[in-house]
């Protein structure tokens, strides 16, 4: 069992401890680098992805190791892109297109919900899909209304796309791996304030199903769901509450969509109280969802309602003074973790 | 709007044989549509269709000079490119019929119709939908290094979508495989473009740098003789072409659309003169390459091959009901 | 207390028995035509809205009444229009943009998530959005997977627009009315489905809060909340329960956002039980938003936990033998009902 | 891609006080934008900042033409068209630290900045975003049936938006008061047009039948001369038109882009040496109507206000909490 520096424990089965620690950038660059390697059918298109390696830095290196066919700038134009990438991978390439910020994907819609997510399906499984879209969610970059959304909610709706929204370097590097050899179009949201994070992923080959939730953090008071970066908000809030005597359990869906409705259904059975946090708009957002799933499936079991935390059902404001306090701190998910339990 | 500055051959260096498949094959999608609106009428056919009729030198036209790995998008009104990319009749009516033995195993119907072992990507029910998806399969020849080509079929309607624009800056940056077919029909619904499209229709893709051609849209061996020569230039490396064809819809926009209050009996009287079909009649009895009786002869025949695909597609079942569930994912 | 057609009885204190009836698409029209008329900064934008009086013909007229410099035949732009639509409603004008099939509100995405929803809060309540965007949800016309489906989940997701989903003709014609006098961006979906339901409709002028349930059946056992058509199809099962001697309450929320919970809420403590349908793709769709907020609220009044029921989770297939499988039937809605209260 | 086929004028009907005023808007800009780099270096700003430093001959020469009422749309690099269509420096300071006093109350910042008094709809994130907001501008004047005028400022970056296409193709079928001004500074964040935009720039418009001239948008007095001629135009009816005003970035992409390894140091140089202030001050002393003393009293004034304003955000209150939930809905 190894321990991130942040301190979350990953799945016992897959880590050893003293393993190398990388960022989730570097984690996110050496999937699609691997699997540039192993599968030529894989190439990257998006704006700055190429000379600048992406705004984020993310893909530096790989224009130099794949060359510019297959690491391709290209204009402002993200419907295009992604129409590109439909069209490419029904015809035998597996591209892997970025979307520079979440709230971009708006651009993207039609592709993705009209194109993408239903060719399999009307063409009667004769046409495949194996596209991933890579973009960004989170706030508090004081980037303000149209650079900090977490729009994965959107995307979860939709059946035939899958959303990723993984947390840990290693969920990163394992997710975006399966993403990619996936034949379905798989929607992959990197929180931006992530990539500098660091995190154990070993050196050898993996990859992590999608649709498994994992595990953060064993307890048994209560549960807590939290997605991408809300894990890392969670899990301050699950240490704040081991202190105050009580055990949480710290549940990663790692997928929106496919959703391992039984491991958070079990866990919160377990527990009898669950709470979801999810940095997405609170309305109609992902912990609806979840906090239904749960509802249902362990009402005999539940003590208590199930709660959710998203973000506030507000844009997102420039200012500092305003934007922290429309995201899910720790101290709040403490205080209604606590709340629930009491 | 009708532009044409475009090619005019005379397809002499082409036998007989040749025109005269082609005009079976317009046959086949003018009695198609006959028969698909024929299902509709009497309630056989769940939903509606956009029939092809009067459009069809376009669909024959360029797919005569493509290759059955060639890749083509369609549109709304996409029984004509399916049928002349390859497709068989009888799958085709039972995709109409949302029968398990239609192309799409009754998932897609009319609007998303597609047989893609000939190349055919698709129908789409978005308008202009498909031109980031003809614009990656161009992507996708140019990466796997093949000599294919992708046509993009749309109509004067879709000029309106910005996908296009995005598209064809795209293909003309990196030199993409791609013909952009624009079948001007003049109307989308029931709107005439004179309303909806400022400008030019052929400068829409010369702004861009792509090479483009008004051509007149009926005549087969125009369609033909500018597709050889866009198909392959794109084939041989030399980029993206737009193509406006000018052309009518001869029927209503679907088949349910019989007033049309939209345009006059005199303006359709004008365009039925320029049926497709009869103009290549006319060309090939008075060059004497064929005669009445051969043009006949090929109705009966198509019409007997139609009527057969229709009672098969009426006799097939209906997927069963765990299909629903199957291909939401690979 | 008046009774629709159907049976669906509305709010007595709004309607006379006796009233005149009217099909929903002339109480959309009404709506339209009174508040254009009222109002000369009402404008109509759309793909064949004017000539053709709208695709559905729900228009008709009101070029003959209004000129074409209200009524406006746009390209085929869904983009275009509602960017312009929101460039004129902060410049003085308050448009109606009509987006033919909701299927195709993918394309205004941009335009209503980053634009219009975003414009009060940025400019710090300075210029406001006053537009409506009409548009349409619903299956069951065999129309396939992109002319077939019910995306209102999308547009309530995010804070700053307000989303409609009127059941009957009266229900449409007092919130279109409200939507256009509304301050706010307001999309309303339309049942393709319902446009010749008929039901009474007041002479007068009225107007409907949105954000305002309303109780369409008052019942004691169970609480079926549902949207849109799903009010007909909750209808005929409340019919059967009630043959099956089950009393359930049938709850309308009418608008998605803002949202009524507390009536919902109220509801279903008193009836202990609750059962949510609508005819979005379930998962992360409206009835997770629904669920969650009725299991949190009404927690310890529940015998049973909260149901759902959406459509599957599958784009909509064109054949009739696939596609009526994909939407909430009323069979359906009662067998779970009447597990629920069983 | 560097276009020009537009209007070359002297100025010579407009006298000196004009000039020096254009001068001084220029300097503001220029001062606004080096302390704004200087909030971010010194962390005393959050987030980021686009800044306009050596485009100032646009905004100002455009905004020169306008009258208060008339509209502005604006982009990520929006400062300078704010200040030039007539925004106060204390409050623009005040939005970009995030204060109560800011232009947006704090909610917006930079890329959000507006100051709607003076006709500005707002900056933009949305590259391209605002195309339709300025076409939708300018339909509500000509519903109004005023004669306003709609100015739609945008990157070349965003010529690969479909959006804008749309935009365009209404403007123009409508005959809309809107001026589309294409800010060319040759590159989208590190990617130089030449690899983004295929063909012509101007021949983007030209195709939908818009009025399009490409022009040096280092001299003001071309911007100047050129704006009357559109904008008059446009306000009298006669309809759209758009500009490429080729011009460049002087800074990074953002604050934070100091290496610039997507460029030349040479490139650099070479256009710094058409300094659109220089150039202005080299007119205006070698036909004698100012000389370097004026200059200098402008921008020692213009440091004054910049420095005063700049004091004033820094000391000015953040917005209560209360203040997230405000405004959500009107
Ligand atoms: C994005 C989108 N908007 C609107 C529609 C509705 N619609 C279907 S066909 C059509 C007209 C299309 O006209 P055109 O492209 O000229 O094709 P035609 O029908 O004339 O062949 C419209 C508006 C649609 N399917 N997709
Ligand atoms: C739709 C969209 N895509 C991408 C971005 C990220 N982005 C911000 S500025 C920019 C470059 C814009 O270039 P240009 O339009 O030329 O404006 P400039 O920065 O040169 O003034 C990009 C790609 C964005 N803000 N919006
Ligand atoms: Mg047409
Ligand atoms: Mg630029």
């Amino acid at each position: 069992m190894s321990t991130l520096k942040n301190g979350i424990v990953c799945s016992p089965a897959i880590h050893a401890p003293g393993e190398r620690e990388i960022t989730f950038s570097q984690a996110i660059r050496e999937a699609v680098a691997e699997e540039m390697a192993r599968d030529e059918r894989v190439f990257v298109i998006g704006e700055d992805v190429a000379e600048a390696g992406s705004v984020f830095k993310v893909l530096v290196g790989l224009l130099d190791e794949f060359g510019a066919d297959r690491v391709i700038d290209s204009p402002i134009s993200e419907a295009g892109i992604a129409g590109i990438g439909v069209g490419a991978a029904i015809t035998g390439m597996r591209p892997i297109v970025d979307i520079m910020f979440g709230d971009f994907t708006t651009l993207v819609m039609d592709q993705m919900i009209n194109q993408a997510a239903k060719t399999h399906y009307m063409s009667g499984g004769k046409l495949t899909v194996p596209m991933v879209l890579r973009t960004t969610l989170g706030a508090s970059r004081r980037s303000a209304a149209q650079h900090s959304q977490s729009l994965h909610a959107l995307f979860s709706h939709i059946p035939g796309l899958k959303v990723a929204v993984p947390a840990t370097p290693y969920d990163a590097k394992g997710l975006m791996k399966s993403a990619i050899r996936d034949d379905n179009p798989v929607v992959i949201f990197e929180d931006k304030m992530l990539y500098q994070q660091k995190g154990p992923v070993p050196e050898g080959e993996y990859v992590l199903p999608l649709g498994q939730a994992d595990v953060k953090r064993a307890g048994e008071d209560i549960t807590i769901v939290a997605t991408s970066s809300m894990v890392y908000t969670a899990l301050e809030a699950v240490d704040k509450l081991a202190e105050a005597g009580i055990s949480a359990e710290l549940v990663d869906p790692r997928t929106t969509t496919p959703l391992d409705t039984e491991t958070l259904i079990e866990s919160a059975r377990k527990t009898s109280r669950a709470l979801v946090v999810d940095e997405g708009y609170q309305q109609y957002g992902v912990t609806g969802e979840l906090a239904a799933v749960i509802a249902d499936g362990a009402f005999y079991y539940l003590d208590a309602p199930v709660k959710r935390i998203g973000a506030m059902n507000v844009p997102v404001p420039f200012s500092p003074a305003m934007e922290d306090l429309t995201i899910p701190s720790a101290d709040y998910v403490f205080e209604t973790a606590k709340a629930m339990c009491g | 709007m009708t532009e044409t500055n475009g090619t005019k051959q005379n397809g002499a260096e082409l036998d007989a044989e040749h025109w005269l498949q082609a005009y079976e094959q317009m046959v086949r999608i003018r009695s198609f549509e006959e028969a698909a609106n024929e299902l509709y009428t009497s309630a056989r056919m769940p939903g509606i269709a956009h029939l092809y009729i009067g459009e069809e030198a376009i669909a024959v036209g360029m797919c005569e000079v493509l290759r059955q790995d060639d890749y083509i998008t369609s549109t709304h009104r996409g029984h004509g490119h399916c049928l002349a990319k390859g497709a068989a009749l009888d799958r085709m009516f039972a995709e109409l019929l949302g029968k398990e033995a239609g192309y799409c195993r009754g998932k897609g119907g009319s609007m998303h119709i597609a047989d893609q072992e000939t190349g055919n990507l698709g129908a789409n029910g978005i308008v202009g939908g498909s031109a980031g998806i003809a614009t990656g399969a161009g992507m996708s020849i140019k990466l796997r290094g093949t000599d294919q080509v992708a046509v993009c079929f749309f109509g004067d309607g879709a000029l309106g979508q910005g996908l296009l624009y995005e598209s064809m800056n795209m293909a003309q940056l990196w030199k993409l495989p791609v013909i952009y077919v624009c079948e001007n029909n003049q109307y989308g619904e029931y709107t005439h473009n004179s309303k909806t499209a400022a400008g030019s229709m052929i400068g829409r893709a010369t702004g861009f740098g792509v090479h483009a051609q008004g051509i007149d849209g009926q005549d087969i061996r125009t369609v033909y003789s500018t597709a050889r020569l866009v198909v392959d230039r794109a084939r041989n490396g030399g980029g993206p072409a737009f193509l406006v064809c000018n052309t009518y819809r001869f029927r209503g926009h679907h088949v349910g659309d019989i007033d049309r209050p939209y345009r006059t009996r005199e303006e359709e009287e004008e365009w039925a003169k320029r049926d497709p079909l009869k103009l290549l009649e006319d060309w090939l009895t008075k060059t004497r390459q064929a005669d009445a009786s051969v043009f006949e002869r090929i109705q009966q025949d198509v019409q007997t091959a139609v009527d057969e695909a229709v009672n098969f597609a009426l006799e097939a079942p209906f997927p069963e009901e765990s299909e629903v569930e199957r291909h939401v994912y690979a």
